[in-house]
């Protein structure tokens, strides 16, 4: 059981010291490193956003959900679809739309998944988000298993005025940081809210959350669809990022990796899934440089993972520095018997 | 003859086969506490499912005062007016006392899902908490993270966030179920205090504290009530001694 | 959720001897520094399925590409040059990555790839992006040489509207007036079909059906029974690789090619005999090649082909080994400089090539204008029957160059 | 001789709550122990303790010499324990042939007197819905099943909890029939049920449980000389 | 479409269901007893097919290729469930659904070292090639009737298994309640190894007898996964009954999907999956309420 939101293991002064001094670095990085890694940094950072919609659901609503690359792949492929021929697609028209579909099949998915519990709701999950992946992967709706290309990125134009170039690595690289600034933004405001108080009861005991007057359904499908949508908007980017979207984007083994993400950097706070994005991106494009068959070094990460840093590197960060209050508990609950005698 | 909150009429809920609870009336008064007793198997958790919403009837009616609630779900019966404890003591285990409570009050102060402002912020909230947890007399633990208490301080904090909801009616199922006899002592007091204004519905095994607390009782044997009425009533209820004691009509 | 008390508590030697082991392979691992230095050898970027359902392809298209170099003495245009190569798996969507991988982080100067459509439009994508100068050896997809065409983007091999639409007037002809086509439902199969489409349609034909599968699914079954419900005089179907052994078999196997002719693309039956063995046989395709061109080109580059590699060449290998012949007609005509991009470009733009295929030219599009031949699977051979199209040039539709 | 069963100072939790407060008993070879008290009280928990089901158990248990405070509930029935629980616990995907053969297996001593011959000769309602799936059969039917089911692990030792609960009592007549014949085979019990009076009939010992701890402990003679016990722990 | 080619049809339905009732039944049982979600089950399914190819390759004989690769696969099973799985036995599906995710990389990348990345056919066994005349334009390869038979064998000898042996009885009631199981002193140390071990060889198996008929290629597993789960969320967990039921249910939709629907057939699937969540949110067999 992870802690309510609003207890934060690690110090708050060292924490802001830390936030600035990674704002200051990656405000400056992108005129130090060549174009590559760039482009590199603000891929990382849109799997980042992506990561942080997720642990939304997975660490606040306690809910292992395996479609969410479907949502992220919907958005490119929302982008890709409507994008013209011949020119850009308004961002001001296309990101809306694409959050606003994204939202429609996420409240679907969610309301039918949501019937189920535990292994249930993964297995479903899985099998929408697939659902999803095949609709693109058999169908000639966006170039079946090829993907479509989006041939101009789309334009940031008010009244002719260019707010930022997206075909310009840099500028990129901005907006990126900016979307991802502004999620962390957004879901901090929204997990010391009411609504994310809330949502952390109903994953910690369900039973009880009901009991107090908490509509526990209509919660964990807006936690969903809110998810989704911020899975959205780090699609659509992405997708803009390559001008390329192919069925793969929405395939579960993405939603996998993100997951991985997540729980690498840690479930119960906020910042943790994006330190595991970094991370993970990371380490993949360091083994990918020094092991041919890289994977095999990544799978034996993950297992290695899940039985020595459950708790993510989150945990390694406890081993370095002191903590403030109780040591945080890994081990759980004692598994609760039923019936008294 | 004070005003009833809470009545069900003809509850039935099977479970495949099995008739858990058959055609059980009952009302509860404002300003008493009203003891459902009944060997094991009787039905009483059942019962009170039924009424708290968390099973839904076979057949049957619930209504809160003038209010038909059978149909609704256990969190809208919650908003309505009715609060519940469980069997087994059901809290956010790392969260602290206050946590607890004012996630309770946060669900009653009209505002339980804005996706903005921060809880800790929240003055009549957090107002609210600490007037229920200082009705429990928990406070001076207010900032005690629940897994570290006792588990008679538990079933307190259990309790305040019960009142937080601010209830019409309280259903309690065992509340002194494991505790040691000072503890049991308390939550005595405790429930004693709770009536007032409010209607308690009161499942217990410890005959003593039912004895203590019962305004009314009702015995429930094989999912049917078997008897009704002020404990003096029921204590010589010859159906009531052949539930517990085997007798049949027989003196011991 | 419960978490039970199995989890290993992580210590402080644990985590030490961890962040020694990431800290010793952080180290090990440098930005790569572009080679600047003048006379420095060309950079070419070898992008290619070598593993998976294409991986016998890519291969071939990487050994005749070095064979033509081979035989320069390892030079291009007197360049000397280095090869940076990545096994693109035939997955569209890590080609992105893969690309600017070769072109971002590796700085190569000319990409040469690849097999799968939907893997070089990425490239097409990304080296019109950077402008950088890419070499198609064989996917066939129309647009890049159509409108994604650029100065810089050249292809050796073919478009998919090339290779299938001259089969349609040869169904007709044959007699077959109600066809039904199958295909992967991907870019590259739909192209050939509608290209087939195009040519038959034209010539007075009906298609009856589609059929599809996703691609690379191979579970044919319940399509091949669709088939037999619905009786078409022929079947025209377009698949490569273990793809295409797989249906050719299972056709057979239906019994369906006793009754039902079936025809195809070229890639249907190249590359792939041996394992269809005997149910190939008598399957007509068109394709820019054959088994038993009697070229003086062909013979000379068969027999060092096989030197080289102990297997028999087929079209792929020439398509590679064209892909060199290209570039070294290009580099040759600005000796050895690169950086001269528009005279070497024009100069590939009006190369004639004597490639073992036969002549080849270059459209407005840099698609090539080639013949192409009708070919029968007789004992194992993809024999030439005759020429199905003379020196087909692909319209390159929306090619704006 | 060394008592079959030892518990000194048990003590039971349910997370924070604890259910049994310090209790001690002993159980000898072949003896028949009658365990009662009000619901809630502690006896289903004192047997599950014993089995090894609660997973917070301190003090100390001992079966035939051996500690089993530590033991898996698996382990624990091999040594010669078997469980009857509250409800039964009949597999219900199962028909009454499997559920007795799944459990068969010969006693610690290697002995085998329970065979499903045998308990069919004991329970003949058993054989003739053998084909029935377990919870097609009636709750004494069922209780018979378990108990067969018991008896097929060939045990030194039957937990029965509530072994007449909803029972007609024609069939409950049955079941204390049943515990004569397992008393004749040596097998100790401890058997919970709120008929004290017929437990007292078929008991060697009566034991009476109250708020986690044992409240009185003696021969039934002993209790029924002692109203007020009964009327303080049973009655309401 | 004629009643003859309508059998046909059927019967490629009912062959793909029965291959995808051995590969969900597997997966069935190992969350029934354990209770653990396996996601490398799908690479297990692959690893069978490559197995396959290798041994057949190897020794000429697709029968050793047979009862090697479901052998190996067994094995296996055996050294993961008590290296890895046994850990695994009550931690959250999350943690589960990282360490199968994980297998999936280790097994997709050690297939690789091992056997390449290259995409193979395996030849029946000789005495299984040619095909029958079914109807006058049609005929059907005899290794498809041979498998479908073979099937039908090893879910008989899985519904025996299940039903008629001790074992059988045990996975039964332990999948009902494991508690009164063990107190009757059934270890489940040893029977979670089993049916851990069981379930992958189940997976292995399916790939074994696929190869022939299909390709064997990397990413076949992928698709074998999902749609073993939508099974097992079709049919419910644990129950093998409800496997048979979904996998047939699948099997039926995908090949008739095709036929009358072909542009949206692979989605056919998933709105039946939908609709029977609606319906019965636990599966068709699976335990109601929680």
């Amino acid at each position: 059981m992870a802690k309510l939101p609003g207890a934060t293991h690690v110090s708050s002064r060292f924490y802001r010291i830390a936030l600035v001094a990674s704002l200051l670095v990656s405000l400056v990085l992108p005129f130090v490193v060549p174009v590559y890694y760039v482009q590199f940094l603000s891929k990382a950072m849109l799997m980042g956003i992506l990561a942080l919609a997720l642990n939304l659901v997975v660490g606040y609503g306690g809910l292992v959900s395996l479609c969410h690359a479907a949502f992220f792949g919907l958005a490119g492929y929302v982008l890709a679809l409507t994008s013209p021929a011949s020119g850009g697609a308004s961002i001001f028209i296309t990101l809306p739309l694409a959050m606003i579909v994204v939202a429609a099949v996420a409240a679907v998915i969610g309301a039918l998944s949501l019937r189920t519990r535990g292994i249930y709701f993964i297995m479903a999950t899985l099998a929408f988000g697939e659902m999803l992946f095949y609709l693109f992967h058999d169908t000639k709706i966006g170039g079946g298993s090829d993907g479509i290309y989006i041939y101009y990125e789309p334009e940031a134009v008010i009244a002719g005025f260019r707010l930022v170039d997206l075909g310009n690595k840099t500028h990129f690289y901005f907006v990126s940081l900016g979307a991802l600034f502004l999620t962390l933004l957004f879901l901090k405001g929204l997990v010391g809210s009411p609504f994310g108080h809330a949502l952390a009861a109903a994953r910690d005991n369900e039973r009880r959350a009901l009991s107090l007057g908490f509509p526990v359904f209509g919660l964990r499908l807006a936690a969903f669809v809110i998810s989704a949508v911020i899975a959205a908007v780090a699609g659509y980017l992405s997708a803009a990022q390559f001008g390329f979207v192919a069925p793969q984007m929405l395939g579960w083994h993405l939603s996998a990796t993100v997951l991985v993400m997540v729980v690498l950097g840690g479930l119960s706070s906020l910042v943790g899934p994006l330190v595991g994005a970094i991370a993970l991106m990371g380490l993949e494009e360091v083994l990918k440089s020094l092991f041919d068959n890289w994977k095999l070094v990544k799978g034996l990460i993950i297992i290695a993972l899940v039985f020595l840093l459950p708790g993510g590197l989150q945990q390694l960060g406890a081993l370095v520095m002191p903590e403030r209050g109780e040591a945080p508990d890994t081990t759980g609950e004692a598994v609760e018997e039923k019936a008294h005698g | 003859m004070a005003e009833i909150l809470l009545r069900a009429e003809g509850l039935h809920r099977r479970f495949g086969g099995l008739m858990a609870v058959g055609g059980v009336s009952l009302d509860v008064h404002r300003g008493e506490v009203h003891a459902v007793i009944g060997p094991n198997g009787a039905g009483k958790s059942t019962l009170i499912n039924l009424l708290s919403g968390d099973i839904p009837v076979s057949s049957g009616r619930v209504t809160l005062g003038d209010r038909d609630v059978t149909t609704l779900p256990p969190n809208r019966r919650a908003m309505a007016g009715i609060g519940r404890s469980y069997q087994k003591t059901t809290i956010f285990q790392t969260s602290t006392v206050h946590e607890n409570v004012r996630l309770a009050a946060q669900a009653h102060s009209g505002h339980a899902l804005r996706l903005f402002g921060h809880v800790v912020n929240d003055h009549a909230v957090n107002e609210a908490a600490e007037a229920a947890i200082a009705e429990v007399g928990l406070s001076t633990r207010s900032g005690t993270i629940a897994r570290f208490m006792s588990h008679g301080e538990q079933r307190q904090l259990e309790i305040a966030m019960v009142l937080a909801t601010r209830p019409r009616v309280i259903l309690l199922d065992e509340p002194l179920a494991g505790m040691g006899q000072a503890e049991a002592q308390r939550m005595i007091a405790l429930i004693a205090r709770l009536k007032e204004a409010r209607a308690v519905l009161l499942v217990e095994h410890d005959m003593d504290a039912v004895f203590a607390l019962a305004d009314r009782l009702t015995v429930m044997a094989d999912g049917e009530v078997i008897a009704s009425g002020t404990p003096t009533e029921v204590r010589s209820h010859p159906a009531v001694r052949a539930a517990y004691l085997g007798d049949h009509g027989e003196v011991a | 959720m419960s978490k039970s008390d199995l989890i290993i508590r992580p210590d402080r030697r644990r985590f030490l001897l961890g962040a020694s082991g990431l800290v010793a392979g952080a180290s090990a691992f440098r930005f790569p520094t572009p080679a600047i230095a003048q006379g420095a050898p060309l950079k070419v970027g070898l992008m290619l399925p070598y593993s998976g359902t294409f991986g016998r392809l890519g291969q071939f298209i990487d050994n005749g590409f070095r064979l033509y170099a081979e035989q320069q003495g390892g030079k291009l245009g007197g360049r000397a040059i280095e090869f940076v190569q990545i096994d693109d798996e035939s997955k569209p969507e890590s080609a992105t990555d893969n690309m600017n991988r070769l072109v971002g982080r590796d700085k190569v100067d000319i990409v040469v790839g690849t097999v799968h459509s939907g893997v070089a439009m990425a490239m097409v994508k990304v080296a019109r992006d950077t402008n950088t100068m890419l070499v198609i050896p064989n996917a066939g997809v129309n647009e890049a040489t159509g409108p994604l065409c650029a100065p810089h983007i050249f292809r050796t091999s073919f478009s998919n509207w090339q290779v299938c639409q001259p089969m349609g007037k040869v169904m007709f002809d044959a007699g077959h007036k109600n066809v039904a086509t199958i295909t992967w439902r991907y870019a590259a199969g739909q192209q050939m079909v509608d290209a087939f489409k195009e040519g038959f349609t034209a010539a007075g034909g009906k298609v009856v059906e589609d059929l599809a599968v996703p691609f690379p699914e191979v579970e044919f079954q319940a399509l091949i029974t669709r088939i037999a419900t619905l009786k078409p005089d022929a079947v025209f179907a377009f698949f490569a690789g273990g793809g295409a052994v797989k249906f050719v078999r299972d056709y057979a196997a239906a019994g369906l090619s006793k009754s039902i002719p079936l025809y195809g693309a070229g890639f249907l039956t190249d590359g792939t005999l041996q394992a269809q063995g005997d149910a190939a046989e008598g399957i007509k395709t068109t394709l820019h090649y054959a088994d038993n061109l009697d070229g003086a080109t062909n013979k000379t580059f068969s027999e060092a082909f096989l030197k080289k590699t102990g297997k028999e060449g087929d079209i792929y290998a020439v398509q590679g080994y064209d892909a060199a012949a290209l570039l070294d007609i290009g580099l040759k005509a600005v000796k050895g400089d690169f950086t001269a991009r528009a005279p070497m470009v024009a100069a590939m733009r009006a190369a004639k090539i004597d490639s073992p295929r036969g002549p080849v030219s270059f459209n407005k599009g840099n698609n090539p204008v080639q013949d192409i031949y009708l070919r029968e699977v007789r004992k194992g051979q993809n024999v030439k029957i005759g020429v199905a199209g003379k020196a087909v040039d692909d319209p390159a539709r929306g090619c704006r160059a | 001789m060394t008592p079959l069963l030892v518990i000194e100072n048990l003590r039971s939790f349910y997370g924070v709550s604890q259910a049994l407060h310090g209790v001690g008993l002993s159980v000898g070879r072949g003896e028949q122990i009658a365990l009662i008290g009000r619901n809630g009280m502690g006896k289903t928990t004192l047997l599950r303790s014993i089995m090894g089901l609660i997973h917070d158990r301190r003090g100390e248990i001992r079966f035939d010499g051996a500690s089993t405070i530590d033991r898996q509930p698996e382990d624990i029935a091999r040594a010669g324990i078997a469980y009857v629980p509250e409800g039964r616990g009949v597999f219900g995907s199962l028909d009454v042939v499997e559920n007795l053969v799944m459990a068969a297996r010969p006693g610690r001593d290697g002995h085998s007197n329970w065979t499903l011959e045998r308990v069919f000769e004991v329970f003949p309602r058993l054989h003739q819905r053998r084909g029935h799936g377990g919870l097609q059969l009636s709750g004494g039917e069922q209780q018979m099943l378990s108990i067969g089911r018991a008896l097929m692990t060939n045990p030194d030792l039957i937990l029965l909890d509530e072994a007449t609960e909803g029972l007609a009592p024609l069939i409950a007549q049955e079941i204390w029939a049943m515990l004569d014949i397992i008393r004749a085979e040596g097998i100790a019990t401890i058997v919970v049920d709120k008929d004290h009076r017929s437990l007292a009939r078929v008991a060697d010992r009566m034991v009476v449980m109250a708020k986690g701890e044992i409240a009185f402990d003696g021969t039934p003679a002993a209790l029924r000389a002692e109203p007020g016990i009964l009327e303080r722990h049973l009655g309401i | 479409m004629n009643a003859a080619t309508f059998a046909v049809q059927l019967l490629n339905g009912v062959q793909y269901g029965l291959v995808l009732f051995l590969v969900a039944s597997g997966l069935s049982l190992v969350f029934g007893i354990l209770g653990v979600i396996n996601l490398a089950h799908g690479a297990f399914y692959m690893l069978g097919a490559y197995l396959a190819y290798w041994l057949s390759a190897y020794t000429g004989n697709f029968l050793v290729a047979l009862i090697g690769g479901t052998a190996i696969a067994f094995v296996i099973g055996l050294v993961l469930e008590e290296v890895f799985v046994k850990r695994m036995i009550g931690r959250d599906h999350l943690a589960q659904v990282l360490l199968s995710f994980g297998f999936i990389l280790v097994i997709d990348e050690s297939r690789q070292i091992l056997f390449g990345k290259d995409v193979h056919s395996v030849p029946p066994p000789d005495w299984l090639k040619g095909s029958i005349q079914l109807t006058e334009l049609l005929s059907y390869p005899i290794y498809r009737l041979a498998l479908c038979v073979f099937c039908l064998i090893v879910a008989a000898i899985i519904f025996f298994v299940i039903q008629k042996t001790r074992l059988g009885m045990i996975i039964r009631a332990g999948a009902e309640n494991r508690d009164m199981t063990r107190a009757l002193g059934i270890s489940f140390d040893r029977l979670n190894r089993y049916v851990f071990a069981g379930g992958i060889a189940l997976a292995a198996l399916g790939g074994i007898l696929v190869a022939p008929v299909s390709t064997v290629f990397p990413g076949m597993g992928d698709g074998m996964l999902i749609l073993s789960f939508v099974v097992v969320v079709l049919g419910g967990i644990g129950s093998v009954a409800g496997a048979a039921i979904g996998a047939l249910l699948i099997g039926l939709t995908d090949t008739f999907g095709k036929v009358f629907f072909p542009q949206v057939s692979s989605i056919l699937i998933y709105v039946l999956m939908a609709g029977i969540l609606l319906w019965r949110p636990n599966g068709l067999l699976g335990k109601q309420g929680h």
